[in-house]
């Protein structure tokens, strides 16, 4: 398989809302360390919307329109900090595509470069802040070296997948300096940070979608 | 979680229809329930719009009202209302003379906020912005930036909200309330935690004898934990932070809020209270105006904070005004 | 038991200190804290005077003040005042027209306002006595003389402070806080216990999922303890019992006290005036008024009370006038 | 002994004092099963300030003066329920002394008639609605019954300390009409009255009192 092709974009999406509806308590867990607890809660909730919204009326819309809409229906359903990125990452990445029918390795290197910057400009937070830059970085970066590189979609994908859980893994060595975890500072060094493991699941999830669709 | 409930994710739908029904001086805007917006705004009057999670009543929707907000984003328990909801209540506050957005220094909310102004930029509505930041607690001296917002926003509203029912123009409005910010402290305890319908159970542990000072209003730790000690006790450590940022001369006036958490009866709020009280007239500090009671809560949370508003000859007037919303009513004395 | 406390002995003088001190207007008199009164008595109108014991906050003595009651006094947590406290008040507050009692039905606080009234008539002062009994919980039909006191007693003092500041005479302002008071229902449950400071332990147990109707305001047991129903349920099994005593007819008015016991975010209030509002729309009855917050608490006890007066075109302009008290402001509308 | 002497009084309520600091916790208990646990309180209180106001300026006064300041002094420390009807009992029952010297068991006749009609008057109980005067109506019929037939002062009171343990027993089989435990209706039946254990150890204290200074 060379591409995702935006008929198959629900299925992905449909594995996004199971796979945070499966971590719900998880993540509620992971945030109420160093936060508020909520992440299980809206990411549950965000990522319903948005697969409710790619599998209704944007079921047959090209794959950048597909992911605006599914930005813009987390930013109504979860307009918590994470909701609010991810919204702006999905709305970002799916300018970046314009009108494309189809996903490659240098388009999802695209999308995700869009993704992390957008979410760098909203959040306003720096890489090695522990914020969940600091695994979207890696997997816009593990994409883009990917798509250079001319490898296949599934090793690209199964590259960045391992990109961002190294990420997430690196994220414990920091120590927060945005949302409220920042008012752990020093307590938070150790932990991994609750909005990289989200983007990590999303790297996760992709590569397993590409997997299962070249299996 | 004990709690009068019916189903926990109709939580604050439920919660607003109550709202409006108890109060007919407020409304919603845009046919979705969370964007709260007084029924009579003001011609030509600067709008003044807040916004924030749900579970923290009065706080935020409760000052919307005579001679305080004009409109409130409402997001679900603990999160930031929409940047969609937010442009909406600011469309409908926005009477030509622009609207100044006053809320806190949340991530989330930051987000949500700046969102809408660039979205109501396109309908040529003028905000301007001031977060609050009064939990001294939440970040050191020079850092004051990263700090959170918490019940000290009180005094924020009440100053734009009398700065705007005189008819300034949105800078002066603006101006007036970055000042009342920057003038503002609050330090918090808590000694429970409390329960977000749709999660069930307490966001964080605390010992049967323990108390967390410092402690945010979404159970983010303070600054440390420690032995429940005595009222006057935990007093003083608190005032001793707030002091320690604040030049007071002798004569100078204040203005306190003692907020309770949504837990702990009024009438240690009194207690407590007494002993500010004395440490103000040690220094000889004059406390000017005092409400006590709940101003912003965690639901249930056990605990309360003191928020001091240092005064001046252009804040105090402005403190001093009459308001009257379906959560606050003050009597100009 | 986690309270911000000095001395548990010193929980209501320091109590009453504190709010000396937040409350100007409002002082005491015979260098006893515990006989509180108004700063401000007016010349030739009957006196208001209350009393009971602390730990129901703003209950008694936070609706001291304009419009409302000149005096309460104050008693040990959940306990009456003494008779010569009482008489202290009294003497203080009556301006020539007499003082008007108006207090919950309790034996303590009978027998102590009954040797109070028998004290000041040596001084000649003439009282007259409305005792609140609006718990439809604590005795059937036929034997409301024995139902207590709860929320609902608020009611009493707004129609009794503003029949007074009429200038209308004891007896006229006797007649119609009776008035008030027979017209009066109330209904509450609890979720959970408080805890009296001097004894240190919850003055009763309830289990994890259990609430309790009808329950008083120390703890008195109730109708039925039932697991925790749903928001709406809770309510639709409390109306009924007010419901039952009452003939409404289509078009009548009411005001309704939706009243926290301390413990009970003002969130799940709004929830559970929701389906109050629901159910009298459906009665055609209109509500006029409502007022939902901490009215008469129990310290930190979880649950809520629902007082219902009936209006009639007397009491209606007395309950809508305007009162300011510490505790308590109204702009009428 | 014939009579207690006005210069013994300080002693009895010394004993009052002491043995309601020791029942504090048990009244407590006692008081919350069907009422607001406030009686341990306020009976400790209550015979505090008596004893206080007893040994201190009157500890020379006659006994109807000493009777009449102990109840003064209740009253204004302890003006619950009980402790208002306790201090109307002494402020009768010292009235009832005149300005008596001593009190014999006649005196003590008139003493605790004085006191029962006092509470029954103030508490507007009936015998038999679950009071402390089931008790205390005993405890001066005994003393009556005593004081006709000429007994001694140790046997009198050691009568009447039985007579009010018995009459506090019958309590168990009465309903409470009266105060919070009025609500409890069946439900108080099988438990012995609050306010009248206090009433049956101020008997069994008088008499403890009496039979020591005998020996
Ligand atoms: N300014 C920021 N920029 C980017 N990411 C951020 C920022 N602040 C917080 N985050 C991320 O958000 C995560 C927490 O998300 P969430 O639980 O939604 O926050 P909140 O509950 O405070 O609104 C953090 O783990 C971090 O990865
Ligand atoms: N009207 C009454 N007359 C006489 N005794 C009463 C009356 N009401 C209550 N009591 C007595 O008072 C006792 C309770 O006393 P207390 O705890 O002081 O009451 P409360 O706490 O309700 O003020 C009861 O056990 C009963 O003996
Ligand atoms: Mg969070
Ligand atoms: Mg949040
Ligand atoms: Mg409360
Ligand atoms: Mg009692």
């Amino acid at each position: 398989m060379q591409s995702i092709e935006s008929k198959m974009v629900p299925g992905l999406f449909e594995r996004f809302a199971a796979r945070f509806e499966a971590e719900r308590d998880a993540l509620i867990a992971l945030d109420g360390k160093v936060g508020d607890s909520d992440l299980g809660l809206t990411m549950s909730k965000a990522f319903k919307a948005a697969r409710d919204k790619v599998l209704g009326e944007f079921a047959d819309a090209d794959i950048g329109t597909q992911m605006k809409q599914a930005g813009g229906a987390i930013s109504k359903a979860a307009p918590s900090t994470m909701g609010t990125l991810m919204a702006t990452g999905f709305l970002r990445g799916g300018k970046a595509m314009a009108e494309a029918e189809a996903l490659d390795v240098a388009g999802l290197a695209a999308f995700w470069r869009a993704y992390a910057d957008g979410v760098a400009q909203r959040g306003k937070a720096q890489l090695g802040d522990k914020t969940v830059l600091d695994v979207l970085d890696p997997i816009a970066r593990a994409y883009e070296a990917q798509a250079a590189a001319g490898a296949e979609l599934e090793v690209a994908s199964a590259v960045a997948a391992k990109a961002a859980a190294d990420a997430l893994e690196a994220t414990k060595d920091l120590v927060a300096q945005h949302g409220k975890a920042a008012a752990f500072q020093e307590k938070s060094r150790g932990l991994q940070d609750a909005g990289g493991t989200v983007a990590c699941m999303l790297a996760e999830e992709l590569n397993a979608f590409v997997q299962a669709a070249k299996g | 979680m004990k709690k009068f409930l019916n189903k926990p994710e109709d939580f604050v739908d439920e919660m607003l229809e109550g709202i409006y029904c108890a109060h007919p001086e407020v409304t919603y805007t845009a046919d979705d329930l969370r964007c709260y917006v007084t029924a009579n705004p003001v011609p030509g009057k600067v709008g003044i719009v807040t916004g924030g999670g749900s579970g923290h009543l009065p706080t935020f929707l409760g000052f919307v009202g005579k001679n305080m907000l004009d409109g409130c984003g409402v997001g679900g328990v603990f999160q930031s209302p929409s940047a969609d909801q937010l442009a909406e209540v600011t469309r409908y506050v926005d009477q030509g003379a622009g609207v100044l957005y006053v809320y806190g220094n949340y991530t989330g909310d930051i987000m949500n906020f700046d969102m809408a102004s660039e979205l109501v930029e396109l309908d040529d509505i003028e905000t301007a912005t001031v977060t609050g930041n009064d939990d001294v607690a939440s970040s050191v001296v020079g850092e004051e930036h990263k700090r959170r917002g918490v019940a000290g926003i009180f005094f924020l509203y009440k100053a734009a909200g009398a700065a705007a029912a005189r008819m300034l123009p949105l800078a002066e409005v603006a101006r007036i309330t970055e000042k009342a910010r920057s003038r503002t402290r609050t330090m918090g305890v808590a000694l429970s935690a409390c329960i977000v319908p749709e999660i069930g159970k307490p966001g964080f542990e605390i010992g049967e004898d323990e108390m967390e000072i410092g402690m945010g209003i979404h159970g983010e730790p303070g600054i440390s934990r420690k032995k429940l000690a005595a009222a006057d006790d935990v007093v003083d450590e608190m005032m001793e932070r707030i002091f320690a940022e604040t030049d007071y001369a002798k004569g100078d006036e204040v203005a306190i809020l003692m907020n309770g958490l949504g837990g702990t009866p009024k009438e240690e709020l009194y207690i407590l209270y007494r002993r500010v009280a004395k440490l103000m007239d040690e220094m000889g500090v004059k406390i000017r105006h005092v409400w006590l009671g709940e101003f912003a809560t965690s639901m249930e949370m056990a605990g309360f904070s003191i928020s001091v508003l240092h005064l001046d000859n252009e804040l105090e007037p402005l403190i001093a005004a009459k308001a009257d919303t379906p959560f606050f009513s003050y009597f100009a004395k």
